[in-house]
């Protein structure tokens, strides 16, 4: 086996908002990678080598931009990595970060994803027309919304699931200083009336904009060994992409998905996802694709995902909570939101998710999706070595 | 199977890519331009000791936070250079002008500018140039037009 | 966030917090073969799939069979008719949009085809529209023909009796 | 380490524009070519890894297209960086190290043609400082041109020199772009387009696409006699801004091929991507290759210059000597970043 252990020692992020208007864009990575070396005891001249993720770069207006963030990540003779898979890149950045270290190459690796959306504007720069290509008549959640209807009709789930799912990761946000969203007069009934914006997707059910950043230090076993904290062990990382335009992909439990989730739980020894998972935090950018990713990861059976919604079993304090950081639906920088999905796991392994710590959790899964439900990356941490 | 491929045009469109992006500035970005509307060139010093300009927000060498914002200039000298034969509309100057690596006096590096000389015969290695700044400023690099030959 | 320190000519002047950096890129786009095969039909009145190697009908075929990784190589005609597979109702504009509100923009799989486009559905009002809804496609006039999907205004309800949809995929364990 | 080969390649013929394929059906081919050479189909591939971006073709995702091209289905192990092939060939072999699958496809494509290429790359620049003046990519490599030239370390004559061997070289390469064979004398007699560069001190504007077919240990030996086998690949990166760095050297080309091992044993091949002439020069120096007389034998990226894919290109050239018995040992290099801000260097061996 070419394969070794590594682990997460260091974990970072800034406040999340529509607007980081007190930084640069080398500031806001620059805000995450510090916390996360602070985290790990770490200097700058520790780091081996340096993997940065983003989505498209027109939302900064900037080319490849980690070629002129190099100073700030510290990554001045080192190497650079720069990954970029669609909304999932988070999360496979944090994979490929991980396998550096896995194959033996470097011992100390930090990965930093973000997005600076306010430099733009989301709805301009995933919206760009493409001349002889059928406009989306609504932009992104003119997309999705259709696949969620699907989801309803297939599954006979009632209307409610999708406002429970707001509810829940609104309120958990709250807990979540970093959180984007602090929405603290939530209720069933202002989720609920708020405008349906693409019916069956209410405003309320959907992410916001935001600028943020996110970052981890993953290390070999020897560093995590001798880490002052506990650390996050990577029990099993996968990726998987599928067609965009094909005829037997299923937009609503993509096979790609449900075949991620398989890999990751063989490498960390899951049978029963269910039972043995103590906590997932999964990319939820419209509330209603919990329920779909309950379904898809193998957590639920096809059509039973909305009934663990519906029974609070994906509350914080439920059988089984589900983006106990708030989620996608409290933060969503994007090229960041998968990585704060993976690093969320992190911190609840390692006891450090502070009041949205999910108590004893010891085997915890980070998921991210990006495209239109192609692409998907995934990781397993656990506080015990594997 | 037959082959599909169509013997006649290939259709095309203009595609545009256009937005007025706005960017924080943060601090230090925010004293170099803060300095241009104020015509004052600002660098910073590095852990090293040399002054940078542009004010890096971060060491170049060892990676930490920069925060001693030094002020430079006004004059400088050209390091390297390149002659601009036919220049765009959207570079700074409308006629044959120099990119150059300008480094304002007290500065121990260079930055990209535009050097309007009128000719690559005034243009040299070492030569010394003064700023040109826009009459309405407004905390942005537009706001230092170029440089000039000393006279 | 460290503290800076200022040289004394900025002190107490008010600081530039943000810059306006506007760009402007200018490209040609190609549409490539395939979609040009496509939209020439439209100019003419047709809706022409290709299908593929592996046996699926692709509408518009954007050139490459998606499971094979080789071109969609035989073109089939396609009637504008088609069942709705599912769809959202719209009920805020969205930017460069000039839609009445609210509006109904569908997924409809065009009868002999494997994959749903993405359409307007229209003369129908919005609380009615369902899945398996039959529609057809309402084009412009013969005159204002042109190379783009636009050339079928929207889709309405034919009057046939709704059918069973199966979304791709459905209810297949791997 | 586990040993990790190219086994097969694959290049679109580098055109000045493609203009009757999209993206897709103009990579469809390569792939195509590029697995048959090896005797895989997709389903026998173990890993996918692309390069490419998004503001070349100006538009946000443009590789999630592509990737139908592919046919990645049943769904793949796969992914994408927004860098040149190089690197997306060096993520596989990171892969391929895990010892989880023992074969894996790279590829990158790049259309330059349809924008403004010299001013897309100006978006690479500092987006408050330098970005805003729109400096061209051509601008920028001849200020580092002149502090080569300043410096005493080249002369305009010995740019010269470069662009005529590369361009005569091309001459035997079916997929360059651009090949002749003139002079020095005859190239300095041209008028400079941004002194002290001229049009043949240059690269050409090129769309193109490459791909190559990585695999494991006996699973390479397997598909092809003669693997070219990665004896060692390092990249690293350098400040963006030119006044920081000393123009007249590459730093990060240096470590680099330090840690690949360039220096363990002379190369009989060197593939250097270097799209203006004194960039050669500059890399040559940092490589400890002095005055080695077979650097560039395609012709370069002096021949074709597809962005994200001229550096995938450079392996694939000397793997491609090596598949062939032609080389024993071969050093390639791929670059990022205005003036060679970010290098990767990796040195291939065939069987002895």
């Amino acid at each position: 086996m070419g394969k070794e252990r590594v682990a997460v020692v260091g974990v970072g992020q800034t406040k999340h908002q529509a607007t980081r208007g007190d930084v640069s864009m080398a500031g806001l990575v620059r805000e995450a990678a510090s916390r996360a070396l602070a985290d790990a005891q770490m200097g700058w001249d520790d780091i081996d080598a340096v993997v940065v993720g983003k989505a498209p770069d027109f939302f900064e207006g900037v080319m490849m931009p980690e070629l002129y963030l190099a100073d700030a990540l510290g990554a001045s003779g080192k190497p650079l990595f720069r990954v970029h898979t669609a909304g999932s890149v988070g999360g496979s950045t944090a994979i490929v970060a991980s396998q550096l270290v896995q194959a033996g190459i470097h011992e100390r690796v930090l990965t930093v994803a973000f997005e600076k959306q306010s430099e733009s504007e989301a709805m301009w720069a995933l919206s760009l027309p493409i001349p002889f290509t059928p406009p989306l008549h609504a932009g992104a959640g003119g997309y999705f919304a259709p696949h969620v209807r699907s989801y309803m009709a297939r599954s006979k789930a009632p209307d409610h699931i999708g406002i429970l799912v707001a509810l829940k990761d609104r309120q958990n946000a709250l807990k979540n200083p970093y959180a984007h969203l602090h929405e603290h007069d939530i209720t069933f009934d202002s989720i609920k009336d708020s405008m349906m914006l693409w019916d069956p997707i209410r405003y309320a059910e959907t992410c916001p904009s935001s600028d943020g950043a996110c970052a981890m230090v993953l290390a070999s076993e020897a560093v995590a060994d001798a880490a002052a904290g506990p650390v996050a062990w990577v029990k099993g990382t996968a990726m998987r992409s599928e067609p965009t335009m094909s005829a037997d992909r299923d937009p609503v439990l993509p096979r790609g998905g449900a075949d991620c989730a398989r890999d990751v739980f063989a490498q960390a020894g899951i049978t029963d996802p269910r039972r043995e998972v103590d906590c997932v935090e999964m990319y939820v950018p419209f509330s209603w694709f919990e329920p779909m990713w309950l379904e898809n990861l193998g957590f639920a059976g096809p059509g039973e995902g909305w009934r663990l919604v519906e029974d609070g079993v994906t509350q914080l304090d439920g059988d089984l909570p589900v983006n106990m950081s708030g989620g996608v639906l409290s933060s969503n920088p994007i090229g960041a939101s998968g990585m704060l999905r993976f690093a969320e796991a992190a911190l609840q392994v390692r006891g450090q998710a502070g009041e949205h710590q999910v108590d004893g959790a010891r085997t915890a899964v980070g998921h991210a999706y990006g495209g239109g439900s192609q692409f998907f990356a995934m990781w397993v941490v656990g506080s015990d070595k594997p | 199977m037959a082959e599909l491929a169509p013997q006649g045009e290939v259709l095309s469109a203009p595609l545009v890519i256009e937005y007025p992006f706005t960017r924080t500035t943060g601090p230090v970005v925010g004293a170099f331009l803060t300095g241009l509307r104020e015509q004052v060139l600002v660098g910073i010093r590095g852990s090293d000791g040399r002054v940078i300009v542009p004010p890096a927000e971060y060491d170049p060498v060892t990676s930490e936070d920069l925060t001693e914002l030094v002020e430079v200039g006004p004059g400088g000298v050209v390091d390297t250079w390149a002659w601009v034969r036919h220049p765009s509309p959207k570079h700074p100057v409308d006629r044959p002008f120099a990119w150059a690596l300008v480094r304002p006096d007290g500065a121990d590096v260079g930055f990209l500018q535009a050097v309007d000389a009128g000719s690559i015969e005034a243009m040299a290695t070492g030569m010394r140039v003064r700023p040109r700044w826009a009459e309405e400023r407004e905390g942005s690099i537009h706001d230092l037009v170029c440089w000039e030959p000393e006279a | 966030m460290p503290e800076i320190t200022l040289p004394a000519s900025l002190q107490g002047v008010e600081p530039v917090r943000s810059v306006r950096t506007p760009a402007r890129l200018e490209y040609r786009y190609t549409a490539g073969e395939a979609t040009t095969r496509f939209l020439l039909g439209i100019k003419q009145g047709k809706i022409l799939g290709e299908r593929a190697p592996g046996g699926k009908v692709y509408v518009p075929s954007r050139g490459a069979d998606p499971q094979l990784g080789v071109p969609t190589s035989e073109q089939v005609e396609l009637p504008a008719v088609g069942t709705l597979t599912s769809f959202c109702v719209v009920n805020v504009a969205f930017y460069g949009q000039g839609m009445e509100i609210p509006y109904t923009s569908g997924l409809i799989l065009l009868d002999g085809s494997d994959l749903p486009i993405m359409h307007l559905i229209q003369e129908c009002p919005v609380d009615d529209v369902r899945i398996g809804m039959r529609v057809e496609g309402v084009w412009v006039d013969d005159a204002d023909l042109a190379p783009t999907l636009e050339s079928i205004r929207y889709f309405r309800p034919n009057g046939e009796p709704d059918v069973e949809v199966v979304q791709p995929g459905e209810g297949v364990t791997w | 380490m586990i040993d990790v080969a190219v086994v097969a390649t694959a290049q679109m013929p580098n055109v000045r524009e493609e203009t009757r394929l999209n993206e897709v059906e103009m990579l469809m081919p390569v792939l195509q070519e590029v697995r048959a050479r090896a005797g895989l189909d997709q389903t026998e591939i173990g890993f996918t890894c692309s390069g490419s971006t998004d503001y070349l073709s100006g538009q946000a995702f443009s590789f999630v297209s592509t990737l139908d091209g592919v046919g990645p289905w049943p769904p793949i192990q796969e992914s994408h960086v927004e860098m040149d092939g190089a690197w997306a060939l060096y993520e596989a072999w990171v892969k391929l190290q895990l010892g989880e699958v023992d074969t894996a496809l790279v590829y990158c494509y790049g259309k330059s043609a349809p924008g403004p290429v010299h001013e897309v790359l100006s978006r690479q620049l500092d987006p408050y400082h330098v970005a805003p003046l729109w400096p061209d990519a051509i601008s920028l490599a001849a200020l580092q041109a002149r502090a080569l030239l300043d410096a005493g370390k080249a002369t305009e004559a010995d740019l010269a020199e470069v662009a005529a061997r590369s361009r005569r070289a091309a001459l035997g390469n079916p997929n360059a772009q651009l090949a002749w064979d003139r002079s020095v004398e005859e190239i300095l007699a041209e008028e400079p387009i941004v002194d002290p560069l001229r049009r043949s001190d240059c690269p050409p504007i090129t769309d193109g696409a490459c791909a190559v077919v990585l695999a494991a240990g006996d699973r390479a030996r397997s598909i092809t006699d003669r693997p070219a086998w990665i004896r060692g690949i390092d990249h690293r990166i350098e400040p963006m801004a030119l006044g920081l760095r000393d123009l007249t050297r590459s730093a990060s080309t240096a470590t680099a091929g330090e840690r690949a091992g360039v220096g363990t044993a002379p190369p009989d091949v060197v593939e250097l991507h270097a799209p203006f002439t004194h960039q050669e020069l500059i890399l040559r120096e940092a490589l400890g290759l002095g005055e080695h007389g077979n650097v560039n034998p395609s012709g370069g990226a002096l021949a074709a210059n597809p962005i994200m894919v001229a550096g995938l290109t450079r392996i694939a050239e000397v793997a491609d000597r090596i598949l062939a018995g032609e080389a024993g040992r071969g050093v390639a290099h791929a670059t990022s970043g205005p003036c060679l801000q970010q290098n990767l260097v990796c040195v291939l061996e065939g069987d002895r």
